[in-house]
């Protein structure tokens, strides 16, 4: 067993089982955690595949924001722990059942495949083509050039991701006093000069 | 720059709405904001029309004639939703100028979905349109209904887009190759693992156009969205995810189609069976729209599983005239109120027929269509479908379609019991509101004259469905 | 060597435990947006790994998209769990079916 | 002038019908009285003048009005065809049916719809005129289901009482029956020959004699089962046995109707068809048989109910059914004439006797019960001639017109060598003993004898008006002479001149006949005689005595021999019920429950459970999408 | 022969009476008698120019005439109208019940006239069109097209269970043609075309043949109905308005016996010839069994449409014998149902304007104060059952005596039918009219009015034509059903 072989067992198995305890954690703070540990390790893989940027891309998007905003919102929203319901076991056989066959398919299928790559003609973008740049430098090449539609639109994604998130939870709450700075300013609209005959005064509405 | 011309519509929208979101903060009224949305729309479609056929992007991006005609119904199901927004009164919730701009930017999702060839940018188009779409379920945003259709509808399509990425994951695997052209070239017959991925991308697009067992979520997400949305939904994303559907399986995948048929059967079956029969148990009309728009995805995916020129054209029909009678369904589902407060229960609209005859008369006849009796528009839908359906000799299909066709007519004929034959209620405000008469009464005429003059549709049907054949 | 069925089969099983995650699930929403999470990074797997088998950057560049679209669901995910809370005043799952039938 | 026969009663029929819508009033039902009675008695001396006419030139004539249906190589014509069996008919129909109409405005002058009586009389003669006239099946069919309609009509007259409804559908229904005999006979015809014309069917007959045809699964000779199928509809017409429960229950309609529908014309309208088609049922021995079974099973079968009858038209009624099996026993001897010689002349004596008991009727109140008469000749003497007259003539006394008709027939049998011709001899022979017994009972009890009345009512005991008297009057000489007059035509020496073709004719050797067997009928007639007078006007307690020591058979013959009882049984309430059972059972729970509502209830069972699948829960929903996936999946993998 | 486009005419007028009448506004009394006088004027006159049909109709000419056709869907599918010898009749009789239909309806419907106007007009047109269309898209259009406003007008005009009646009547036929739309569609794809005249010489094989028969069937033996296939008629029957039902067994019944003639034979002789033996069965069950029936009914409508469904069995019986005289029969006994029934049904419109109730037992002695209507009644009672004279019985004669000529046993129990219908028939005469009157609401009933006589007159006076002088009618007949017999014998592969 190469070192390779050893660290990828190792990483996936972190993989795996911390991805377990995410949906298992009592604790949606722990949830948060085991899936930040969970990202690290695919993170891992990911060199172990040679792709280096998507592995930095991945701790510092998902490890550093993404996951993040979780915890925060985990926080924020104050979950108790709640027990589990009874009812959890009367669908967990059925469910484990299909899920086992699931994975059971998945996995017939996939332990013997084997990517034939003599009769594969593979157009878009051979590693070959950028053989001698670093795995970032590749992806930045294309990135720009031949998939900038798909980059452009990424953007509006999210574009929409912040207004959405925005017009969903932003409160006009009632009753709060705002300062209003051209109102202020423009002062024909609040303001009214009034003669005041001396003696007589004037009603304040 | 020969290609940002193709992009010019898509590009055109994108710039008016971020024009709109910045206008959008120092122009109080909103209808502003909706009239030029709507106008950008129009021109948009303008553009569309004059486009010329072409694939840019290494073939990534097509526009031809099935990409213009569906980008056209997608254009008029999200112009339509807009001028129903206008039926929204000051006070509602949903009364933001972000819900025009959401809208289109959907829509721009919807057109890239349409137009892609490339499971990258397929994939892209359809989350930028979903994400719109998650917030739009949402909007109202103190609504416990609304947010709930919100999560609900995010939850599950997030799913559905992990199904579809996992999937697309394995058809690039096995194929090298993100360009539906190019994976054509280099799938393998028996590689199980390609066929699985068919399978994940297709239950992911199946979710997308809600086909059984994939809808679960969508007569959930249509009774708690606000009505306008509901109806934003029931016509453009089924549109739109059906074109990609389509582009997907026939581009990509069209020499092997003995694999995936079976899939759109079985959906298909699902769709037409369950949705007949689930409807008939419900009591809320947005509810009820919900399963009807789930039978028509199964009619219309009989045209797609024949995988014949017959076939493309007849869902092309099917589709067009399912958004004519869906804008007409939620227009007249607007007017539902009484004192500005929406009604949805099916019973309260009986005695409709003595408050507002005309409307009555209007609305039972598009459910007689949706129902799908001739001579309305709707029968020639079914007609066209059952049409490459028996030119296929799928037969056992055809005939499960008129039994769930009979069946449902049950549910559709309920609500013209309701109109007709039920005890009078209070008077609804009709369709005063100028915006919804609009989009009522025409799309309703265009319903009954149909039958005198199909020819336009059927020869742009033609044309959509040489992009393929 | 690692074969490229291996780094499959893990990504199928960390697919499998996210889906189970979403409907074994009885807490609260936020672990599915979790599982989402989890189905989002199998994919990348799966993406990453055939990229490096097929010798083709496009997989790594999806990859790269599939994270965006990642962040913006969870963004977007999160904002619609936030105002379900305001409404409903918790996120437990089996309180979410005020919609049915 | 044949047209003008067979319309003036219809013309008379539409006047009056359009008459009875305006009324009450006097003129107008006086004026429809006229009109009816003018216009039949009319065509009555126009008959009389082609009879006598016949017997000098009895060719035969075909006149085609216009065709009535013409499909395919089927045609049927309107059309008026002449030959002395017609002719006899005309004159029998025409001239009962023009004194039926006098008597008519004396016995219904207290009924406030009289001109709708008149034109159903009209009607009525009308549709039998049409039947008699026909010149091909159809034509006949239709005359034939018009009489059972005018019969329908005129039996419901009263249609206040319950039992003249009931029985008017009784008679049409069952001779419904017959009439769907008579029906398969006719397409039978037309399979056959081709035709339903006579005279093409009367020709090919010969040929067609050794043909078979292919019924309901079995070879059988064609004529054989053309005539049976044609006899069942006699048969219903005539009231023979099985097919006679309705003549009975007509007696509930007005007597003249009586008179003239259920004595005189239509009901021999099956001997008429007999007659009619005598070439074909001369071809087949097997159905002639068939008709000496039936009459003279009916001729016995019939007189044993007269005899303990009490309504004075039911015992006519029943001597009606029984004349009428002596006629089918003439004609299935292959005596065709003798059977319409006694056609003939049992019309005027049977229209004389129902007119008389319809004015016996009359002047006692509209009692018919002879247990409640008795005694009121005096008080009624020209009915009481009448009665008697008709009664000699029943009976067969010695020259009167029923003696000759009669004995003629018996002798026949006697005579004959057809297989049953024994059989009739006697049961015609002990009929004949019965007519006259009954005959006599009836009258002694309703003239002689000690009254049974009340005294009040037997003081409003009346004799009828002169315009109800004088149609008897013409009866009776008609029931007396027109035996003598016409013998010699009908049966004698001139007959083959008088029928020239028209029916089929048989030139035995004349045999000798014994003395004993010449003069029997008369003998047993007067016996019969003899008989009723001790019984019941000299030993009256003797009946009673009878009756009681012989009770179960005294109780069948009153009971008609439990007929009605017995179709209630086997037909109608199984009908009923079964109509109950297809309609409650069938139709509503199996066809309806596994139909249209099981279907429908099905679905909304299964509706209602979608819904309850549809749980709003999230993890159901992602559960069923994950369900979807894996039977597609694992579909794919068993697949490849 | 005229060139003008009359089809289409006929075709359309109702159209125009709907556009018309959606004109007028308002729903003040005097409106309501506009619009009925506008729809009164709109039918009479269609019938007016359906008569030059008759008039301009070439007797000899076998094949279609008065051919319209016109581009509509493809090259195959087209707007194709057309009349024959068989058709002709039935769009005059269309044209002439549905005056009558709204004549009867004048008093009676107070609700929304203006809605129940615009659906008889409708119908008018569906029914019109599905006896004069060449094409089979075009049929099923119009075939199809008429539930709409009939399941209107049984459901906002009915009776007391009209929804489930109207349900019932509406999914019911539904399910059956919904196959045959398919079979048309088969049809298309296998000859290219839905053209009437092409495909009646067009060969499909047997086994086709066999599934595309019974793909008709399905439609037609729903609409007929025929036995078991039949509930819904007395249901349906029962709720309907007057008018509902007059047009319900007048017209709509007869679609499908037109559809047999038509199609079934003319399209799958062998099919045909092989099913035969199971259409007799059903049509023999159907009018012992429903007669029968009938005989126990205690509502009068119920009991008329039991009978409706046995006279259709005559229908069905003549028309697969494949003689000149069974489809002639058919066809002369479909048109003689059509004024029959209606006038009865119109019948029990009458007294049912008048006491509200259809319940044999709640009448009685009705002579006594309506003898015009008991005369009238009269009349089509005999029809119905079939007398001599009347319509009623030339087709029945002409049926029984075909079948005679194929089939005794049939013969023979079709002809009991016969018996058992004088029995239910006149047993109903009897409740209803006969009988002294003792029933206290029955004392004020008013004889026919004046448009009620108006009503009648007609169908009486046809009811006696087409019984003593049906050579016009037959003549008319004649050469297009020899046609289709000849074609039938011809085509039947040994």
């Amino acid at each position: 067993m190469t070192v390779t072989q050893l660290t990828f067992y190792i990483f996936s198995s972190v993989i795996l089982l911390s991805a377990l305890m995410v949906i298992s954690a009592r604790n949606p703070v722990h949830s948060v955690l085991f899936l930040i540990l969970a990202f690290l390790n695919a993170a891992g893989i990911f060199v172990i595949l040679h792709a280096e940027f998507l592995a930095m891309i991945l701790i510092i998007v998902y490890v550093g924001a993404v996951a993040v905003l979780f915890l925060f919102v985990v926080m924020m929203l104050d979950i108790k722990t709640t027990i589990e319901k009874s009812n959890i076991l009367q669908y967990m056989p059925i469910g484990l059942f299909i899920g086992f066959v699931f994975i059971a398919e998945l996995v017939i299928v996939l332990i013997n495949t084997k990517l034939e790559l003599s009769n594969m003609q593979i157009l878009s973008n051979p590693l070959n083509k950028f053989a001698e740049l670093s795995n970032t430098k590749a992806i930045g090449s294309v990135l720009y050039t031949d998939y900038i539609l798909h980059f452009q639109l990424a953007g509006v994604i999210l574009l929409i991701a912040m207004i959405g998130s925005i017009v969903l939870t932003l409160r006009e709450r009632s009753g709060v006093k705002r300062q209003s700075v051209s109102e202020q300013l423009s002062r024909s609209s609040k303001i009214d000069l009034v003669d005041v005959k001396s003696k007589e005064g004037i009603d304040i509405k | 720059m020969n290609s940002l011309y193709f992009l010019l519509p898509e590009i055109f929208i994108f710039i008016m709405s971020v024009i709109l979101l910045m206008t959008g903060l120092f122009v109080k009224k909103i209808k502003i904001i909706n009239y030029i949305a709507i106008l950008s729309i129009v021109i948009a479609v303008v553009i569309i029309l004059n486009q010329s056929f072409q694939s840019i992007l290494q073939n990534s991006f097509i526009i031809d004639e099935f990409s213009k005609i569906f980008k056209v119904m997608i254009l008029i199901g999200s112009a339509a939703s807009l001028v129903m927004f206008f039926s929204s009164k000051e006070d509602q919730h949903i009364n933001l100028y972000e819900f025009p701009i959401l809208i289109l930017f959907s829509t721009i999702g919807m057109m890239v979905m349409v137009s892609s060839n490339d499971l990258l940018l397929m994939f892209i188009g359809l989350e930028l349109q979903s994400l719109g779409l998650y917030v739009l379920a949402a909007l109202n945003r103190n609504s416990l209904l609304s947010s709930e259709a919100g999560i609900k509808y995010f939850i599950l399509g997030a799913l559905s887009s992990g199904l579809l990425l996992f999937g697309i994951s394995y058809i690039y695997g096995f194929t090298g190759n993100t360009n539906f052209n190019l994976i054509a070239v280099n799938y393998s017959e028996d590689s199980l693992g390609l066929i699985i991925g068919i399978v994940f991308v297709c239950s992911g697009l199946a979710f997308k156009v809600s086909a059984v067992p994939f809808h679960m979520w969508t007569p959930d997400v249509y009774q708690g969205a606000p009505t306008p949305i509901t109806g934003f939904f029931a016509l453009a994303p089924k549109i739109a995810a059906m074109g990609l559907l389509v582009r997907f399986l026939l581009n990509s995948f069209g020499e092997i189609y003995i694999d995936w048929q079976q899939i759109l059967i079985f959906i298909s079956i699902a769709s037409m069976l369950f949705a007949a029969v689930a409807a008939i148990a419900q009591t809320n009309i947005k509810r009820l729209m919900a399963y009807s728009s789930i039978g028509h995805i199964g009619y219309a995916l009989i045209g797609v599983a024949c995988v014949s020129p017959e076939g493309i054209k007849s869902l092309t029909v099917y589709l067009m005239i399912y958004l004519i009678m869906n804008i007409s369904v939620f227009a007249f589902i607007l007017t539902m109120k009484r004192n500005d407060e929406y009604f949805e229960q099916i019973s309260d609209m009986s005695g409709l027929y003595k408050n507002h005859p005309l409307s009555a008369i209007m609305i039972s006849l598009m459910m007689f269509s949706l129902a799908g009796i001739p001579p309305l528009a709707g029968f020639f839908g079914k007609f066209y479908i059952f049409m490459a359906a028996v030119e296929s000799n799928m037969f056992v299909l055809a005939i499960i379609g008129i039994i769930a066709s009979v069946i449902g007519a049950f549910y559709y004929l309920r609500i013209v019991k309701v109109i007709y034959f039920d005890e009078p209620q209070t008077s609804y405000d009709g369709v005063s509101i100028k915006s919804l008469a609009v989009l009522f009464y025409p799309t309703s005429l265009l319903v009954v004259i149909f039958c005198f003059y199909p020819l336009p549709l059927l020869k742009i049907a033609e044309t959509a469905s040489n992009s393929f054949f | 060597m690692i074969e490229l069925n291996q780094f499959l089969i893990v990504s199928a099983l960390l697919f499998t435990i996210g889906v189970i995650g979403i409907f074994l699930n009885r807490k609260n929403v936020i672990i599915i947006l979790m599982s989402i999470e989890i189905i989002l990074l199998s994919v990348n797997i799966n993406l990453v790994a055939f990229s490096y088998f097929l010798a083709d950057l496009t997989g790594q560049i999806f990859s790269l998209f599939v994270l965006t679209v990642a962040a913006a669901e969870a963004a977007i995910g999160l904002a619609i769990l936030v105002i379900y809370n305001r409404n409903a005043g918790n996120i437990e799952i089996e309180k979410i079916s005020a919609l049915k039938g | 002038m044949a047209q003008s026969i067979v319309l003036l009663p219809l013309i008379g029929f539409i006047i009056s019908c359009v008459i009875s819508f305006f009324r009450p009033h006097k003129n107008l039902d006086l004026f429809s009285q006229v009109i009816t009675c003018s216009f039949v008695i009319i065509s009555a001396i126009f008959s009389f003048y082609i009879f006598l006419s016949n017997l000098s030139d009895p060719s035969t004539l075909s006149i085609k009005i216009f065709t009535w249906i013409s499909s395919g190589d089927f045609t049927a014509s309107w059309s008026i065809y002449l030959d002395s069996v017609t002719r006899v008919m005309l004159v029998v129909i025409t001239s009962v049916s023009a004194l039926v109409h006098v008597y008519s405005i004396g016995y219904m002058s207290h009924d406030d719809s009289k001109p709708r009586f008149m034109g159903y009389l009209s009607l009525f003669t009308f549709a039998m005129l049409m039947l008699v006239t026909a010149d091909n099946f159809l034509q006949l069919f239709f005359g034939w289901e018009g009489v059972g309609l005018a019969s329908y009509l005129l039996i419901g007259f009263w249609y206040k009482k319950p039992a003249a409804n009931s029985a008017a559908i009784k008679a049409f229904v069952v001779n419904r029956v017959g009439d769907f005999g008579l029906a398969l006979g006719i397409f039978a015809i037309y399979v056959m020959f081709g035709s339903i014309d006579y005279q093409t069917v009367f020709e090919q007959a010969e040929q067609m004699k050794d043909k078979d045809i292919f019924f309901i699964g079995y070879e059988i000779h064609a004529l054989t089962l053309i005539c049976c199928l044609l006899f069942v509809g006699a048969m219903g017409k005539s009231a023979q046995l099985f097919l006679h429960t309705w003549l009975p229950d007509a007696m509930e309609g007005p007597t003249p109707v009586s008179a003239l529908i259920h004595a005189a014309t239509m009901v021999t309208a099956g001997v008429f068809l007999v007659v009619r088609c005598s070439p074909i049922f001369d071809l087949s021995p097997i159905a002639l048989d068939l008709v000496v079974l039936v009459g003279a099973s009916t001729a016995f079968f019939a007189a044993t109910i007269g005899l303990v009858q009490n309504d004075i038209k039911r015992i006519i009624a029943y001597s009606t059914c029984s004349q009428l099996g002596y006629m089918f026993v003439a004609a299935g001897l292959g005596a065709y004439g003798i059977a319409m010689f006694h056609l003939f002349t049992h019309a005027f004596f049977k229209a004389l006797l129902f007119l008389g008991a319809g004015s016996v009727i009359h002047s006692v109140h509209e009692e018919q019960d002879i247990r409640k008469m008795g005694g009121i000749s005096k008080f009624i003497p020209l009915t009481h001639l009448m009665m008697i007259i008709g009664t000699i003539s029943l009976m067969g006394f010695p020259f009167t017109s029923g003696y000759y008709s009669k004995d003629a027939i018996i002798e026949t049998a006697y005579l004959s060598d057809s297989s049953y011709a024994g059989y009739a001899y006697y049961l015609l022979t002990v009929g004949v003993f019965m007519t006259s017994f009954y005959s006599w009972r009836l009258i002694f009890m309703v003239f002689n004898g000690k009254t049974r009345m009340a005294e009040e009512d037997i003081k409003k005991v009346h004799e009828s008006s002169s315009v109800m008297i004088i149609p008897l009057i013409f009866l009776s000489v008609g029931a007396l002479s027109f035996g003598y007059l016409f013998k010699s035509y009908f049966m004698g020496s001139y007959s083959d001149v008088f029928w020239d073709h028209s029916i089929a004719h048989h030139h035995g050797d004349h045999h000798d006949i014994p003395l004993i067997i010449y003069y029997m009928p008369a003998i047993v007639g007067i016996f019969g005689l003899i008989t009723a007078w001790y019984m019941y006007l000299k030993n009256t307690k003797l009946p009673n005595n009878i009756a009681q020591v012989n009770k179960p058979l005294y109780q069948f013959l009153l009971n008609k021999w439990y007929f009605d009882e017995l179709y209630n049984l086997i037909f109608v309430k199984p009908a009923m019920a079964f109509g109950r059972f297809a309609w409650k059972l069938i139709d509503g729970y199996i066809i309806d429950g596994f139909g249209p509502n099981g279907i429908a209830s099905t679905i909304s069972r299964l509706s209602i459970r979608a819904r309850q699948m549809q749980s709003g829960l999230i993890y159901h929903y992602a559960f069923a999408i994950l369900i979807g996936l894996s039977f597609l999946i694992t579909f794919f993998i068993f697949t490849n | 022969m005229i060139d003008f486009p009359i089809l289409s005419l006929i075709l359309f007028i109702p159209i125009l009476g709907i556009l018309l009448m959606v004109l007028i506004r308002n729903t003040s009394e005097r409106t309501e008698r506009n619009l009925k006088q506008t729809a009164i004027w709109i039918t009479s006159l269609n019938f007016l120019v359906s008569l030059l049909l008759i008039i301009f109709f070439d007797y000899e000419n076998p094949s279609f005439q008065f051919e319209e056709k016109y581009f509509w869907i493809n090259n195959g599918i087209s707007y194709h109208l057309g009349i024959d010898g068989i058709s002709v009749l039935f769009i005059v009789l269309t044209t002439m019940l549905v005056p009558i239909c709204i004549l009867a309806s004048y008093d009676s419907i107070k609700l929304s006239i203006k809605e129940y106007l615009i659906s008889f007009l409708a119908l008018e047109t569906f029914m019109i069109g599905v006896f004069c269309s060449l094409d089979l898209v075009l049929f099923y259009l119009f075939f199809e097209g008429g539930l709409i406003p009939m399941f209107l007008i049984i459901g906002i005009w009915g009776g007391e269970r009209r929804v489930y009646s109207t349900f019932k009547f509406f999914l019911y036929t539904l399910a059956g043609s919904v196959f045959m739309l398919l079979a048309i569609i088969y049809i298309y794809w296998n000859s290219g075309t839905t053209d009437v005249q092409y495909l009646l010489n067009y060969q499909f094989s047997k086994n086709e043949q066999i599934i595309l028969w019974l793909a008709f069937f399905a439609s037609f033996v729903v609409k007929i109905p025929m036995w078991p296939f039949h509930t819904w008629l007395p249901d349906a029957h029962v709720e309907a308005p007057t008018a509902g039902s007059v047009i319900l067994a007048g017209v709509l019944l007869k679609m499908a016996g037109y559809g047999f003639i038509r199609f079934s034979l003319g399209f799958f002789p062998d099919a045909s010839e092989m099913f035969m033996p199971m259409i007799f069965t059903l049509s023999i069950i159907a009018i012992i069994v429903t007669s029968l029936i009938a005989l126990v009914q205690e509502d009068m409508k119920k009991l008329i449409a039991y009978s409706s469904v046995a006279h259709m069995g005559f229908v069905t019986l003549g028309i697969f014998t494949f003689t000149i005289q069974g489809i002639e029969g058919g066809i002369i006994q479909m048109i003689s149902h059509g004024i029959v029934s209606a006038a009865l049904f119109l019948c029990v419109g009458v007294v049912y304007d008048r006491l509200h109730t259809r319940e044999i037992s709640r009448y009685g002695g009705l002579v006594n104060k309506m003898p015009f209507y008991a005369f009238t009644f009269m009349i089509f009672i005999l029809a119905s059952l079939g007398l001599p004279g009347t319509s009623g019985f030339v087709g029945e004669f002409l049926v029984l005596l075909s079948v005679f000529t194929v089939n005794t046993y049939f013969a023979l129990f079709a002809t009991t039918g016969v018996v058992l219908a004088a029995t239910y028939s006149l047993w109903l005469y009897r409740k209803v009219i006969f009988g002294a009157l003792v029933k206290d609401d029955l004392v004020d009933m008013l004889d026919l009015t004046r448009r009620e006589i108006i009503i009648f007159v007609p169908l009486i006076f046809l009811t006696f034509f087409l019984g003593i002088y049906p050579k016009p009618v037959i003549d008319i007949i004649e050469p297009s059903t020899k046609l289709v017999v000849e074609n039938f014998n011809e085509r039947l592969q040994k």
